[in-house]
């Protein structure tokens, strides 16, 4: 068969899998920003014992491979009869690994804003929550979305990953293909094809957001 | 129970083996390291140069590494090019030049960032003095890009260690893959093994992997505290 | 007897182990304007900072309209309605429009209603003659413009001190002069209380009923304006004064 | 699915190279490089002292000597295997390797050394013993197998879970991520004697089918030396010898050498 | 007649549309201290860095020491070494040493020998008074040592043609006059060739040979030192002079 014909036929499996990565990358990078606001915000105001599970959490996930956390969820919890499905698995790891980046991505905002910025908002007598909401929100957030969509394009691609916990996602779907009909060439072509539809049109959307951001605050 | 799963790692050479596919993954990860960031630093310098069909090319080096993810980069290389290419080289270095190339592209991008971000009268300070362009960077720009990029690179450097966790899906022995081994092999008399092993495994990068970033974080809060004065 | 609107009393600052501020004891009365001058690194700006509580002290006190504050950050807070200040970066929130900038004390923090605000603000704004910039960002504004906005955003909570801490210092030189006259005017026409960290020795001369001199963190003298500027009390001071024009 | 399934050639799988792998090349290097399993007991696994033991390694060991070189083994799960040969990474496959009509477009085959066909196990409480059960319900391979492959073109009702390593396969198994696993029943007898709460419900379904040695595409200077060490292995009982040590104490009753072993 | 060090014919400048330049002329002999003054945003700053290669330039010529210079990288970075620059910025290598720092140009660029070099720069830091700081980091120095270990880097290379912008502009006034007698050493006591931007009247009134001033990127006169700043030729000139002082 040739090539063309390997491909072609291999294409509804790798759409499943398109839709599926899609799916998992969504949810898990919704998931991870909500973590990872709550985690940022409860470092902000330094609110007592959660601030500081928030921080071991935070080094914990960012410290450890995404590949093995997947393990611990999928193979080793049910061994204490903590069992979930693969794609929550996947989701919950995701989302795991994704809310540390996302926490420091806020962290890494918060703490740009200008401290004359801040001292300022001190001076006009706004109190810790109005400097938050008019201050260092409004402006920490401008500055950590090149951060975030760093984040989002990093987490897209972990979610290759999760072949290993036979989730068909695409690089499941290529693999496997692989294993059955030993067209590597064609299967990986189509894989990284798959990957680039998704990543190169965010990327520029993301950059194109970056800017329109920054230039909505701080006109520049 | 649990208790008496831990055994499973003192189980034989069991521990002395999990040990071993750390070194080897840490090996690999060294010597990717030390190659890619000195590519890495070239590369880089070379971005920030005029020419702009140059800056094209090692654009699309670095965008082709950002894209794929290392799952699949690692395959490509395994699969692809020894048949494509005839090159032969064994797991473990095919591990190691992708992991190699790809701390390259991305270290490429984090000189070139520091190297723009050196101020522009240091670059122009050094231009007044007659300095050539190459003496320029080895003297000025490089010196003084090197603090300014050094959490990040650490930060790349712990990313580059995580990511080995994928070296188990091409055949080489690393610390996961004997791992598995274990868990395998003494599965019927452990049957928690799993947890014990895949928990070692994670204190072992946790291990590697917190001081480094313990260290990038330090140095980027100094560097922070000196740019508010 | 004019109204002491505040009193420093043996105040000592320390950064970690570096002794910043030396027992600095002052008062000063209601729409007296002194001028804050010293050597740079001298503590100027620390002394004012710790005014409205943006640095915390390590002993002595500072009474406000003759309440000793008691230095939390709760207090501070409230208290920094009372006290405008401004400073040397002009420091307008770039995410707000200028008008925005100027409300969000009276509206926020002092719960007036908007358009009360409003109003007293486009009067402020038509004293420095930029009423018809209210709906720009900061950013398309002149360095000399944002620092009159952060004037007026200061002025807008109806303050009973105002600090000013080397608002010129960034500006360009012909934009310095706009900025200057805004201060003098608020200083001759209105009974405004103001401490000035100023390198400006003419503007300082022109404005101060008196003249606090800092040095190393200590207050060498204090001596009334016309004073100070033809006999320094101080053979220090006199040395500044002839360093500062060449 | 069934993509594929009747692809008449893969000739690039093999063209572009040429052959590092034949004896005269094998003999001058001194080293043979085998693909073999890492965490399939007892065909090819790694025992708690680390040593490479089982069926097929003391069967790689046996080649090596014959061929008068040292064995290097290169550790592969299923689907790999064909790829390690087509790049060149191994010279030989000994990773219990079924014969197909797909994998032979690719590859060459060596004679048989086992008999083998794939087997369900699933849990004597919920013992699956006919294909019907499992229509609809999740069903645990390893890809690149020919449980999967059986599945994936005969019995397209059921849904698939797809794991990469046999370690992954067994744990998702023990974790009820599906109902049952299908694999070669070989394995499965071995995997049930220790695990008294499963049970090989499906003892064979679909083709009986053989593992071979595999070697690369037009390797012919090799496979015809395998062909005839497998031959003379054959005669003087090597297979029965491997058999008793390696497998036997692995298997249960209901196992006799004669359903492995070619005779 | 003395020799003509610089000269500059029909020089045009733009940054992509913006015309910055408009037809510069003018040219400076050996000795000859000229103060370029001139409005924020007048094209001071790009009229020197025309002058040194920094700055592309799209039309005119530029001839130093009667030979045209032909502009392409090369040929400037010869020329570099001839010319002496200064910023606004102190812009000192952080990463070397304050010798380190002098040194560079001579060692690497001039191929001095590090002896030679070392006793010429020792001499040089002798004239400012900073010898004893050569082997401490430039981040150890106070704003106003910076700016004059800067001009001693610049005139380590023996330029014949020194260029100043706005060399005080970010220290304190305290800090201003050092680095001002410096230069004023500098321009009477050698017969140094310079073109100094500034915006201390005083400090150019009292070196300053000629004066070029600039508006809106056009040269609007050229008048003798002391003439310019009694009775400038142009408006524009007399009023820029007056919002000078306050
Ligand atoms: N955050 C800080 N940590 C440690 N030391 C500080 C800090 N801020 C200021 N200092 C030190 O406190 C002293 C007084 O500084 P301050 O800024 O109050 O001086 P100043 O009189 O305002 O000077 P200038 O005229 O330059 O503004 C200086 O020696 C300074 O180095
Ligand atoms: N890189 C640039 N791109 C575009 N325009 C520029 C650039 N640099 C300067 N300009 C413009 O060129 C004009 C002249 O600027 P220049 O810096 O030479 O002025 P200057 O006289 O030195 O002012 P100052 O006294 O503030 O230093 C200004 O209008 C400025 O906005
Ligand atoms: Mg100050
Ligand atoms: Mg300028």
């Amino acid at each position: 068969m040739s090539s063309w014909q390997i491909i072609q036929q291999s294409l509804p499996l790798f759409e499943k899998g398109f839709v599926l990565t899609l799916w998992l990358s969504f949810l898990g990078i919704i998931g991870s920003i909500i973590v990872g606001l709550i985690c940022s915000l409860l470092k902000y105001f330094r609110v007592p014992v959660l601030s500081q599970i928030a921080a071991v959490y935070v080094e914990i996930s960012r410290n450890t491979p995404l590949l093995v956390q997947l393990f611990f969820l999928y193979y080793a919890f049910p061994v204490f009869g903590f069992k979930l499905n693969a794609e929550l698995c996947g989701i919950i790891g995701l989302i795991f690994l994704g809310g540390s980046y996302m926490a420091e991505g806020f962290n890494g905002g918060f703490d740009g804003v200008a401290k004359t910025q801040v001292e300022t908002g001190k001076a006009i007598g706004l109190s810790r929550i109005q400097l938050a909401r008019y201050v260092v929100f409004p402006q920490g957030f401008t500055l950590s979305v090149p951060a975030l969509a760093a984040n989002i394009i990093f987490l897209i691609k972990e979610t290759s990953i999760f072949t290993v916990i036979a989730i068909p996602e695409l690089t499941n779907t290529a693999l496997d293909l692989i294993g059955m009909y030993y067209r590597s060439n064609e299967y990986l072509l189509v894989l990284v094809i798959g990957y680039a539809i998704i990543l190169i049109p965010l990327s520029i959307i993301l950059t194109l957001l970056e800017k329109r951001v920054r230039y909505g605050a701080f006109g520049n | 129970m649990a208790h008496s799963g831990i055994n499973v790692l003192f189980e034989g050479r069991n521990l002395i083996r999990l040990f071993g596919g750390l070194w080897t993954t840490v090996e690999i990860a060294a010597v990717a390291l030390v190659l890619g960031l000195i590519l890495g630093v070239i590369l880089g310098v070379l971005r920030t140069f005029p020419n702009r069909l140059l800056r094209l090319v090692l654009r699309l080096y670095l965008e082709f590494f950002r894209i794929v993810p290392t799952v699949v980069l690692l395959f490509l290389f395994y699969y692809i090019l020894p048949k494509q290419l005839g090159v032969n080289m064994p797991a473990n270095q095919v591990a190691t030049l992708v992991f190699a190339l790809w701390t390259a592209a991305e270290m490429s991008d984090i000189v070139r960032g520091a190297l723009i971000s050196v101020p522009k009268h240091q670059r122009e300070s050094g231009m007044a003095i007659g300095l050539n362009r190459l003496q320029l960077y080895r003297y000025v720009l490089i010196p003084q890009a090197v603090s300014l990029e050094l959490p990040a690179t650490i930060n790349l450097v712990t990313r580059v260690i995580k990511t080995t966790s994928l070296l188990m899906l091409i055949s080489v022995m690393d610390v996961i893959n004997v791992g598995q081994q274990v868990v395998e092999a003494n599965n019927q008399k452990y049957p928690t093994g799993v947890f014990w092993v895949y928990g070692i495994i994670f204190v072992m990068y946790f291990a590697i992997d917190y001081p480094l970033s313990w260290w990038a974080k330090r140095m980027d809060k100094k560097r922070l505290e000196r740019a508010n004065g | 007897m004019a109204k002491q609107v505040i009193k420093v009393e043996h105040l000592e600052k320390y950064y970690q182990k570096d002794h910043i501020l030396h027992d600095i004891n002052f008062s000063i009365d209601q729409g007296e304007v002194v001028a804050l001058l010293g050597p740079s690194g001298s503590g100027k700006s620390t002394l004012i900072r710790c005014l409205n509580g943006l640095e915390p002290y390590q002993n002595g006190t500072v009474t406000f309209n003759g309440d000793q504050v008691v230095p939390t950050e709760k207090n501070w807070q409230k208290l920094r309605q009372k006290i405008g200040m401004v400073f040397q970066s002009y420091d307008l929130f770039p995410n707000l429009t200028v008008l925005d900038n100027i409300l969000l004390g009276p509206v926020k923090v002092q719960k007036q209603s908007r358009e009360t605000a409003k109003a007293a603000a486009e009067k402020l704004l038509d004293q420095v003659g930029l009423r018809e910039y209210e709906n720009v960002y900061p950013r398309q504004l002149s360095g000399g413009q944002k620092q009159r906005i952060a004037i007026v955003r200061a002025l807008a909570l109806n303050p009973e001190l105002m600090l000013f801490d080397e608002v010129t210092a960034s500006l360009d030189p012909e934009m310095v002069r706009g900025v200057l006259n805004i201060i003098s005017k608020l200083a001759q026409d209105s009974d405004m209380t103001m401490i000035v960290v100023t390198h400006e020795m003419n503007f300082a001369q022109q404005i101060a009923d008196r003249v606090l001199f800092l040095e190393d963190g200590k207050i060498l003298e204090q001596t009334k304006g016309d004073q100070f500027f033809k006999q320094p009390q101080t053979d220090r001071a006199k040395e500044f004064l002839e360093s500062m024009d060449f | 699915s069934g993509c594929g399934s009747n692809s008449k050639s893969s000739k690039s799988a093999s063209q572009s190279s040429n052959n590092p792998s034949t004896v005269q090349q094998i003999k001058k290097r001194g080293t043979i490089r085998i693909a073999v399993f890492g965490d399939l007991p007892p065909y090819g696994w790694v025992n708690k002292q680390g040593q490479r033991v089982g069926y097929d390694l003391t069967l790689a060991r046996q080649i090596a000597k014959d061929l008068k070189v040292k064995p290097k083994f290169v550790q592969v799960n299923a689907n790999n295997r064909v790829d390690a040969l087509n790049s060149n990474k191994v010279d030989l496959v000994l990773a219990n390797f079924t014969v197909t009509p797909q994998r032979k477009q690719v590859i060459d085959f060596a004679s048989p050394y086992m008999k083998v066909s794939v087997g369900v196990v699933s849990p004597k409480s919920k013992a699956i013993t006919k294909a019907s059960q499992l229509q609809g319900k999740n069903l645990i391979v390893t890809k690149g197998t020919t449980a999967e492959n059986y599945f994936t073109s005969k019995q397209t009702g059921v849904n698939l879970l797809k794991f990469d390593s046999k370690t992954q396969q067994f744990n998702a198994l023990k974790n009820n991520r599906g109902v049952a696993l299908a694999d070669d029943n070989s394995y499965l007898y071995a995997w049930v004697k220790d695990q008294p709460k499963y049970t090989v419900g499906i003892k064979s379904i679909g083709p009986k089918q053989y593992i071979a040695p595999a070697v690369k595409k037009g390797n012919k200077s090799l496979l015809d030396w395998t062909n005839k060490d497998i031959k003379k292995l054959n005669n003087n009982g090597f297979f029965e010898k491997d058999y008793n040590s390696q497998l036997k104490p692995y298997f249960g009753k209901e196992v006799k050498p004669s359903d492995i072993v070619i005779k």
